[in-house]
């Protein structure tokens, strides 16, 4: 599975994009593992309300399922238009 | 249908005839132009908008379809460009076709709202000098909000 | 602010551009095109728009006035064509200019309801040879209503 | 004070203007005055929810006073767009 980061997320992560091959089976679990590696994960993953998650490019709450997900991308609130 | 979504410049005009000329038996047709503007506060040097690629375009299908859904549309058309824009520069439009004028406004105040709040975009402004995220507005939020 | 009543055909793409550019500081332009199509019951042959040369530039000029009173607005542009026209042919155009999308939106729409039910503008079509004054909709009342 | 006509108005009464200089002091009185004249201006004023009046280019209500008026305009309801 892939990660991948965007906008301010990617940048204080470090990497617009990193494997990740744990045992975790939802989004929530994903989260608690990545704070827990690094306080810079710690610090972006510290207010959810601040962030968005997609699986497999659909957007999603952060309890969802990983279930074969290949990808999953962590952003900010979106600001197109 | 048509999305696109691109780094490069394109002509509004140009665009806007193509559509319109392609559509048979259409009595409105709608556009949006997005136009990067100075800050309200502070002199706006650029503009840089990184999107997600693999998730972009299919995104804005997805929604430009639920549109269709909605509306009595004939077409509908979404250009967004991204990478680094100055102030006078054209982000985006949006086009919509229909027989009849309610659908077509409707359907592109639609498509705005959710290319504001839910396209996978993000703007970075330099004013004066300093980069910062744009950050999204609850006004947005309570403008897609109205469509539920 | 240009309002123009012709008969002459004229270029939206090109109007569209040249609106656009005139304007500093403007986020949002928003362009309504409304097209002749068939009838919906038979064949449209021809349209043919009278109009009362003395009230028309005069009275789309205070209804463009009262937009930009009541939406923040840059610009405002209007161009009404009159005499014969044919399915697929241009009627008119309305274009907005404003900072923040929903001004140009509101106003967009807003002068499509007035243009509809109040400037002075009369359509007479010729639907598989029969000639007949378009008759005023309730909805296009009804639409003018919402923003009293 | 001329009168002007448009649309099918234009068409039934069979003119796009006349000159007039009657006693008329509202828009009702002349009207009242018109149907009297003729059966083809009767027949035209016959319903006035299916008509409109600009006086000097301003829609105005069918008991609107003429008072200095140049011109007195009578349409059906407006269908531009």
């Amino acid at each position: 599975m892939q990660l991948v980061y965007f906008a301010w997320v990617r940048e204080r992560i470090g990497t617009g994009s990193e494997p990740y091959d744990g045992p975790a089976q939802t989004v929530a679990e994903l989260v608690a593992e990545l704070r827990a590696r690094e306080p810079r994960y710690d610090l972006v993953f510290s207010d959810l309300t601040s962030l968005r998650v997609a699986v497999d490019q659909e957007l999603v709450d952060f309890d969802a399922p990983l279930s074969n997900a290949q990808e999953v991308a962590f952003f900010p609130p979106m600001t197109g238009g | 249908m048509k999305i696109l979504v691109q780094t490069a410049p394109f002509d509004v005009g140009h665009e806007t005839n193509a559509f319109t000329d392609t559509h048979k038996n259409v009595g409105a047709v709608v556009t949006f132009t997005g136009i990067v503007r100075d800050d309200d506060c502070g002199s706006l040097d650029a503009m840089e908008i990184e999107h997600y690629p693999a998730m972009t375009h299919k995104a804005i299908t997805q929604h430009a379809q639920s549109a269709q859904d909605r509306w009595n549309l004939a077409d509908v058309m979404v250009i967004h460009r991204y990478g680094k824009l100055v102030p006078g520069d054209v982000i985006m439009m949006v086009a919509t076709a229909a027989r009849h004028r309610t659908d077509a406004f409707q359907a592109a105040e639609f498509l705005m709202d959710y290319l504001k709040s839910r396209a996978p975009f993000w703007k970075k402004e330099w004013i004066d000098g300093h980069p910062r995220w744009v950050e999204a507005k609850q006004l947005d939020e309570d403008a897609l909000a109205r469509w539920d």
